[in-house]
């Protein structure tokens, strides 16, 4: 038989950056397997991650297919698992899994214009078609963000983002106003509203929580988006990862396997299991 | 020939009794066996079931939980709650056949470093014949 | 092949098997039927149906998937990962209910596709099933037929044997299954023509005898269930249900698992990661850590077991994940009946 | 046998006059042969109610849905629901006020009393009919069991299929009600634990090998504490897993829920889950025997449970689920409590 | 992960000597999360601490666990260290490796091997330590004392004097208590209104202290140092400032009742004064005896006050007050008179109780004293005084001895020799207890100077006889049954919580012993504190007790009292129970085992008043859920002690 599929391989991490403190931390982390590299995924698929002792935790790779010597997650503190994460260190071990999960179809997108729509720790899967995208502008058309966190502190890639803005358009935005504040002050579906993308040979691409989405998506359709046009990740309790353990369904899709990334279109075919 | 049996003891003893207690008698340099590990809280009343369970389920041996004596709590009647507690624990753990030796309780005060490490003498005394706690052991 | 096993050289032909570990149905205290391992003189088929199916011997309850050692060396730590692969010797289940045979036969699909599950596998391809037809229904929640089984199907067996009384007719399946019967050639006989006949007949009374059906195919089952996503039949039908794990623990083809570590010590690290069944009625099942659940209730747990077993199984594997063993109606505690639940559901809208 | 006709007309005049939400009560099951529960809401509906012997269920259990139920909803229902109660599900009710849980305008009590002395034993009717399968359990005219199967009526004497719990039961009549069905009867019972000082008799390595034996076959399916009205915690101490779990419960809280037992169903863990478990029922079970009767491997449970109730009675002089008033076992002490067992 | 840093102290040879110190360091550095493990021969001292100060700086330790000897000497020692190394104090944890392990064992590899063990559980605990400040509320700067009798005038004095604000309620017309009722006190036999009028003089005019006679108090809710007090002020009708004094109001007043403070003895009008010492010095209208507040009912001592003092239109007041700590003196009442019928106690006007004999042998009492019979103010020539009249008797009545009889009964046999020398005195006793200074030499005198006869015995029956009280006892030294003829019976009542005590202590959430006397803190440590922390106690309203100790009693509440009230704001150790109230059910156990009452419900779970709460963590053994926990010792910390202590 050849690799068992639960047996994760063992990884090192390189780098951990905080994003973001307190209760809601989000830390950032580099992985490396014993081979020095990441291993080859499609954008916006995911990982299991394990640290031993504490079990397992699906997360998606943040990183861009392109590069091959790390591999990259954002990870939101939350749980048992992630908590560990957090506490771990440069030169910790951790057990990898992965990748899984369909990615999103970007081969499909070439030519067309990006429109991405991230909210909190949703800029992660993101991330890693950003990337891709960028490094690739030519096969793209335009390249648009419009990101958004509750408070300054909240935005993770704080630098990255900053030097994004001289390569794409980046729209900003915070849910209540601060002092220092320059950009746009209110939820991420209003900063849409308030920027008007034209859905003209345009896809969209949005993460965050559950009830961002639900209103990006009204928002896009305000502006006249296909239900096609518009695409997500959708996030449940996972265990496995390979569609057997039977916890992740929605409908008959296992998010873990058939998922993460649905269009919009999918989606509203699909039960509200999510 | 084949090492004695040391059995592992976990010992709850409440911070102003019984901890005390046990201080005396290490100020007094009495000797007892080295099979109790004590973990100290603030009152015997605060000696949660779990942890009792969750030490046989660990593999402790033996389980001791002290307080001060009836009257004498720190904290006025925290004592009683748990002699009432205990009884129950221990008659429940009788009930499905465990050693009774195996979990017991004493009240002993700051001023008995001679009763408490009586009572551990006595308890790892009766614990060897008894050999290894295997029945709540998590085999591992 | 069809052959013909005296009743009485059972216990012989059980005795050449000793390079299997043999389990067969026992009788406890309380008159209740389970699988252990027997000894070839207390082998007996005289059993009506097993509480628990055969489904823990190749899907155990509690799987080692593989061992974790963190060592504190001087400066650097070191982490091993084994997995540990299930080496029991070879086994053979006696008496098994064709329903239940049927079951496995699903869990081999849903542990196949493009992640193949080594733990079940390195069981499955190890254990050979001797199956019993039913000649009266088990117990009177039966419904095999109307699942698409039979009291005689032979989905997922490797040997099938039909009591005619004093002996037993013989018909195997698989290679296996002519194995094991070469292992005692000698007990051994051609069938008579009579023989072959008497079993048509029984099996056909078989199929009288059960009383209890769904109805409607599986199909229509399906086509129905799926605009009913919404309906408030969930709600009243999930009423009683206390949110036990009786139907789907005990359910020959349900199979949802849980991932864990268990730490044996903490310093140094070392423990085990290990699966165990879990189950769609549990409230934790699919409880985010948020705090966020998509099945917040038990409307929403019952109607995903009715459909994972008589909707999405089927458009994914054309088959209902269900076999009509009863099992999951005559131990619920609170009377709830998934036959009802599916007439519900065909006569819905109607 | 009480007769529930008073009772179902009331239940009739409440729906009707939306008193209430619904009557929680006993109807025929599609499955067999025992009645099971059915929740009704509609006045024409309360036909479909039935009490025979095989009325085993402790309805009180489902006021804890229905609580559940009122917290998950934004404008939630706050009419009481109906639920028809035996003796020893009337004390399960005594208990759950004892404790808070429901406020008394929460239920509306429709108490029946077992005056033949209670339900059957499926196990006990079983080996009684050797295979025949029952189609109706009913009380006869002599209070005896009449017992209908295929090949016609049987009848057996009251102890021969009594529940062994309600052999042992002290009070088979409801002590609390709204309007009851039936006489109170206090009954005497020679031998209240008898059951338990049974196994109490045992040496100490045969009582270990019976529970072992017991314990080793549990598979975890919480169908014992999922069927029990005194379970009513949104989350169990030995559950490894959050699930009372809030927008403000920290990463730390999840992080540091303590692991007590492993979800393996390995014996050392089965244990520790069933000894927490009696434990916490201890002064709270109040012996309706649902854990037993609903456990698909027939753990005994219950005899955990009783001994405890046992020692609480002689031990402390406590009486589990007479009293809304009184403080729970484990909150309260006498200056006398024994303590002959501390040194 | 945190990273934990650990000290193992050699403590000169007193741990090194049984406990192989390096070895202990070298296991728990291999433990998970410690990244620094040291040992040294002396912790404690500076460089010691210096290495651990030095040790979290350079290694940014979050925690540090000090193997040492017990908590108790040097805890507080190493959490200032750590403070001083920039950690919170419980960031440290003390494992004690001397006084519970290397002084009790011999044997050196068992006893490292549990040294590992201990220390390995204390760093499992320290991990999850959370960063807590001390509970500091701000203090209102005042006391309540309730009752004014000997105890608590002492009380308001001492705190007066201590210079806090003090509100002294009293619920009589007067202060002064029973102390003023007696005649002359023992063993000294000095005047009890020569040495008490003073200190109510004292306290009524002492610019600290606010009287409130004639008021109870109804509620008290808030904790300690910020109680919430009602206080109700019933109307006396007299305007006190405008009193003279003139006494005309009384003359012209119909109604006669019983005079309480003359014990029924005598009688008093509607409209009184209590005594001629009475502070305040002025009238009140019992409302009760009154026929009626206006004019056509009676109003006739309206009519005669020339200054107008008599105002019928006074309410009830109820006054607010905070204050920061109460003391509660509410002192004792005699044994009910009902419950003595076998002495004919209430039947025969001669039988007596002691205070009503205080009054005769009063020279400002009834008699001008004179100790005359009440029946027909004949010079009684046999006296007979029955002691523990109601005490000590637990079949019929009270279980627990009064304290002062033997004591008071014999001033009574000599003062009654004072005046009546040809009189004799009988006393029945089970036996004497004059424990106290000048106590034992004072009863000998009553013997040896005043020939007083002391029987050992019961008495089983008195009854009238011919004008006369037959005494029936028993002799229990002889054996022989006696029969006394004498002309008055003296009972030494038992002494019993003052009526309406018990149902201000309920209202005070405070702790009473079967008795219904108020209960201390802790019988031996804290006999002057209730359990309500911010409540004392003083004088009889604990236990029966005699004027010295009430005395001695009082001036220690105050000081406790002190304690509290001399600081801008009480500090309270952060170690106390918090709720998880998603887990909460509300089922209310935590609150009936919690001690202090430190637990509330609220809507549907419980709230934990931090101020309150001790730690005990009864309340977390209790709950079911593991929904209320002590913070720094909660179920997760155990079990992971747990674990450590078995090598897990």
């Amino acid at each position: 038989m050849d690799h068992n599929v639960y047996i994760p391989k063992l990884a090192k991490i390189i780098q951990v950056k905080e994003e973001v403190g307190g209760a809601r931390a989000i830390k950032t982390f580099r992985t490396v397997f014993a081979n020095g590299q990441g291993f080859d995924h499609r954008c916006g698929q995911c990982a299991m991650l394990s640290v031993f002792g504490k079990g397992e935790s699906m997360i998606s790779v943040s990183s861009s297919p392109l590069v091959k010597d790390y591999l990259q997650f954002s990870i939101l503190k939350m749980g048992r698992v992630t908590s560990a994460l957090h506490e771990m260190e440069i030169g910790d071990l951790i057990g990898i899994r992965g990748p899984y999960g369909n990615g999103f179809p970007i081969d499909d997108w070439k030519g067309k214009n990006l429109l991405f729509i991230g909210g909190g720790i949703g800029l992660a899967p993101i991330w890693s078609v950003l990337q891709t995208a960028l490094t690739r502008k030519e096969e793209y058309g335009n390249l648009t963000l419009i990101y958004g966190a509750r408070t300054s502190k909240d935005i993770v890639f704080k630098e990255e983002l900053a030097d994004l803005k001289s390569r794409m358009t980046v729209h900003l935005s915070i849910d209540v106003a601060e002092p220092e504040w320059q950009d746009f002050v209110g939820f991420v579906p209003q900063n849409v509203l308030d920027k008007k993308p034209g859905p003209a040979n345009m896809i969209a691409i949005t993460c965050g929580p559950p009830i961002m989405i639900k209103f990006v998506v009204k928002a896009l359709k305000d502006l006249s988006f296909e239900d096609e046009q518009i695409y997500t990740t959708v996030e449940n309790k996972m265990k496995c990862g390979i569609g057997k353990c039977g916890r992740c369904n929605i409908g008959l899709h296992y998010v873990c396997k058939d998922g993460p990334v649905y269009s919009w279109a999918e989606l509203k075919r699909l039960p509200q299991e999510y | 020939m084949a090492e004695e049996f040391e059995p592992k003891i976990v010992a709850f003893l409440c911070k102003w009794c019984s901890s005390a207690g046990s201080d005396l008698a290490g100020v007094s340099r009495m000797e007892y066996p080295p099979n109790v590990v004590p973990i100290q809280v603030m009152c015997s009343g605060s000696v949660s079931p779990l942890y009792i369970f969750s030490a046989f389920n660990k593999g402790a041996d033996g389980v001791l939980v002290s307080g001060c004596h009836p009257g004498d709590c720190h904290y006025i009647k925290g004592n009683y709650y748990a002699r009432r507690r205990i009884h129950l624990v221990k008659k429940l753990l009788e009930f499905v056949g465990l050693e009774p030796e195996r979990f017991q309780m004493s009240w002993v005060s700051a001023a008995e470093g001679t009763k408490y490490t009586q009572v551990i003498k006595e308890f790892v005394k009766e614990l060897k014949p008894l050999g290894p706690q295997i029945k709540l052991r998590r085999n591992s | 092949m069809e052959k013909i096993l005296e009743k009485r050289s059972l216990q012989s032909w059980v005795k050449k098997l000793d390079s299997w570990t043999i389990y067969a149905p026992r009788k406890d205290e309380n008159g209740r039927w389970n699988y252990g391992i027997v000894q070839s003189d207390s082998v007996g088929l005289d059993f009506t149906v097993t509480t628990l199916p055969p489904k823990p011997l190749i899907f155990p309850q509690r799987e080692v998937f593989l061992e974790f050692l963190k060592t504190a060396g001087e400066n650097q730590e070191t982490l091993e990962v084994k997995e540990v692969l299930p080496g029991e010797k070879p086994a053979v289940i006696l008496g098994v209910r064709p329903c239940d045979a049927r079951a496995i036969s699903f869990l081999d699909q849903v542990f196949s596709g493009d992640f193949v599950d080594p733990y079940y596998w390195a069981r499955r391809k190890k254990t050979i099933l001797v199956g019993l037809a039913c000649l009266t229904p088990p117990w009177e929640n039966c419904f095999c037929l109307s699942a698409e089984g039979s009291p005689h199907s032979e989905d997922g067996l490797d040997i099938l044997l039909t009591d005619l009384g004093d002996r037993y007719f013989v018909k195997t399946l698989t290679e296996s299954g002519d194995r094991l019967v070469n292992e005692a050639k000698a007990l051994f006989k051609e069938p008579r023509p009579e023989d072959k006949k008497k079993v048509k007949a029984v099996h056909a009374q078989a199929e009288q005898k059960i009383v209890r059906a769904i109805k409607g195919a599986k199909k229509d089952v399906a086509a129905k269930l799926k605009g009913m996503f919404n309906s408030p039949l969930w709600d009243e039908e999930s009423m009683s249900c206390i949110r036990c794990g009786i139907c789907t623990y005990l359910c020959p083809s349900c199979h949802c698992f849980d991932i864990n570590d268990e730490v044996d010590s903490a310093s140094p690290l070392r423990g085990k990661r290990v699966r165990t069944w879990d189950n769609c009625q549990f409230p934790d099942f699919t409880m985010h850590s948020s705090g966020h659940n998509p099945r917040p209730d038990k409307a929403s747990r019952l109607r995903q077991r009715i459909f994972h077993k008589f909707q999405y199984f089927v458009e994914i594997y054309d088959e209902t994940m269900c076999t009509g063993c009863g099992r999951c109606i005559s131990l619920c505690p609170v009377g709830i009946d998934i036959i009802n639940v599916l007439h519900k559901v065909n006569d819905h809208g109607s | 046998m009480a007769k529930i006709e008073d009772l179902k007309e009331e239940a009739r005049k409440l729906l009707r006059e939306g008193k209430i939400k619904y009557v929680i009560g006993y109807a025929g099951a599609s499955n067999g042969w025992m009645a099971c529960p059915i929740f009704i809401k509609k006045p024409e509906d309360v036909e479909k109610l039935v009490w025979d012997p095989t009325c085993v269920h402790n309805l009180s259990r489902f006021l804890v849905d229905e609580k559940r139920r009122k917290e998950r909803e934004k404008q939630p229902d706050k009419r009481p629901v109906g639920v028809f109660v035996k003796g020893c599900d009337s004390r399960a009710i005594v208990v759950l006020l004892q404790e808070k849980f429901i406020e008394r305008n929460d239920v509306y009590i429709l108490g029946i009393s077992c005056e033949n002395g209670g339900v059957v034993d499926e196990h006990r009717l079983a080996g009684k009919l050797e295979g025949k399968k029952p189609k109706k359990v009913e009380v006869g005219n002599k209070g005896q069991f009449v017992v209908t199967t295929a090949d016609g009526k049987a009848e057996f004497p009251v102890e021969e299929l009594l529940a062994e719990r309600c052999l042992e039961c002290r009070a088979s009549f409801p002590v609390i009600s709204d309007i009851l069905s039936g006489e109170k009867l206090k009954r005497t019972v020679e031998k209240p634990f008898g059951s338990v000082e049974k196994m109490e008799g045992m040496p100490k390595e045969e009582k270990w090998r019976f529970w072992k034996e017991q314990i080793d076959k549990c598979i975890r399916c919480y169908a014992c504490r999922s069927v029990c009205p005194m379970c009513y915690c949104d989350e169990c101490v030995v559950d490894s897993i959050n699930l009372a779990v809030s927008a403000d419960t920290t990463a730390e809280e999840k992080a540091d829920k303590v692991k007590w037992i492993q979800r393996s169903a390995e014996s050392s863990e089965n244990f520790i889950y069933h000894f927490v478990r009696a434990i916490h029922l201890a002064g709270r079970c109040i012996d309706c025997g649902e854990c037993k009767r609903s456990c698909p491997l027939d753990i005994p449970i219950r005899f955990l449970n009783k001994k405890l109730e046992k020692e609480a009675k002689e031990l402390f002089g406590y009486d589990v689920g007479f009293d809304p008033a009184q403080p729970s076992l484990i909150s309260s002490f006498r200056d006398d409590d024994p303590e002959d067992f501390i040194r | 992960m945190k990273r934990t840093g650990v000290f193992i102290c050699h403590c000169g040879i007193n741990i090194a000597g049984t406990v192989d110190v390096k070895e202990v360091a070298r296991e728990l550095a291999k433990h998970p999360g410690v990244v620094h493990a040291e040992d040294y021969v002396y912790m404690c001292s500076d460089p010691g601490q210096n290495l651990i100060i030095q040790a979290i700086k350079e290694k940014n330790l979050d925690n540090v666990v000090v193997a040492c000897c017990s908590p108790t000497l040097h805890e507080t020692t190493f959490r200032n260290t750590s403070k001083a190394g920039g950690l919170n104090i419980f960031c440290c944890e003390i494992a004690n490796i001397r006084e519970q392990c290397s002084w009790v064992h011999k044997d050196k590899s068992k006893a490292t091997q549990k040294a590992t063990k201990i220390t390995k559980s204390a760093v499992e605990k320290v991990r999850r330590n959370e960063s807590l400040e001390a509970i500091s509320v701000p203090v209102t700067r005042r006391a309540l004392v309730v009752g004014g009798g000997i105890a608590g005038i002492q009380a308001a004095l001492d705190l007066g004097n201590s210079g806090f604000e003090v509100i002294l309620v009293e619920k009589t017309p007067s202060i002064g208590g029973h102390m003023i009722q007696l005649s002359e006190t023992f063993p000294t036999l000095d005047c009890s209104q020569c040495i008490l009028t003073p200190k109510m003089v004292e306290v009524s005019k002492h610019p600290m202290v606010k009287l409130m006679t004639y008021s109870e108090v109804q509620d008290v809710s808030g904790y300690v140092g910020n109680f919430k007090v009602k206080i109700l002020k019933k109307p006396t009708y007299v305007d006190p400032d405008k009193c003279n004094l003139c006494d005309e109001c009384t003359k012209v007043c119909p109604i006669v009742v019983p005079n309480e403070f003359e014990l029924g003895l005598t009688g008093r009008r509607a409209i009184y004064i209590p005594f001629p010492q009475a502070i305040p010095a002025s009238y009140t209208l019992d409302i009760k005896a009154c026929p009626g507040l206006m004019p056509i009912a009676c109003g006739k001592c309206a009519d005669v006050c020339d200054v107008k003092a008599i105002d019928y239109d006074m309410k009830p007041q109820i006054i607010e007050e905070e204050v920061g700590a109460i003391i509660l003196a509410t002192g004792y009442d005699l044994y009910d008179k009902a419950n003595m019928a076998e002495y004919g106690y209430g039947k025969y006007a001669d039988v007596l109780d002691g205070l009503q004999f205080e009054r005769l042998c009063s020279a400002s009492g009834p008699t001008n004293g004179q100790i005359l019979r009440p029946s027909d103010h004949k010079e009684p020539k046999e006296v007979v005084f029955i002691q523990c009249s109601g005490s000590r008797d637990p079949e019929n009545h009270c279980a627990y001895c009064s304290k002062i009889c033997c004591m008071y009964t014999a001033k009574h046999a000599m003062l009654y020799k004072h005046h009546v020398h040809d009189g004799q005195a009988y006393i029945f006793y089970i036996d004497i207890r004059s424990g106290g200074k000048g106590y034992e030499e004072f009863v000998q005198r009553a013997v040896e100077e005043d020939g007083v006869l002391y029987l050992r015995g019961k008495v089983s029956k008195v009854f009238e006889d011919r004008e006369k009280l037959k005494v029936w006892g028993v002799d229990t030294l002889t054996g022989k049954h006696i029969e006394i003829t004498a002309d008055m019976v003296v009972l030494a009542q038992a002494m019993r919580p003052a009526e309406g005590a018990q149902e201000l202590a309920k209202k005070l959430k405070m702790a009473m012993d079967k008795d219904g006397f108020l209960a201390e803190a802790h019988p031996k440590l804290r006999p002057v504190e209730s359990v309500t922390s911010g409540m004392f106690l003083a004088g009889a309203a604990q236990a029966p007790k005699d004027i010295p100790e009430a005395v001695a009693q009082a001036s220690g509440a105050a000081a406790k009292a002190v304690t509290i009230l001399s600081q801008e704001r009480l500090h309270h150790s952060p170690t106390v129970a918090k709720v998880l109230s998603n887990l909460c059910t509300g089922c209310g156990m935590c609150l009936q085992v919690c001690p202090y009452e430190a637990i509330a419900l609220k809507d549907g779970k419980v709230e934990v008043n931090e101020v309150l709460c001790e730690g005990c963590g009864t309340c977390s053994a209790t709950c079911l859920r593991a929904a209320i926990q002590v913070r720094n010792l909660t179920l997760h910390q155990v079990h992971e002690m747990i674990n450590a202590c078995l090598g897990g």
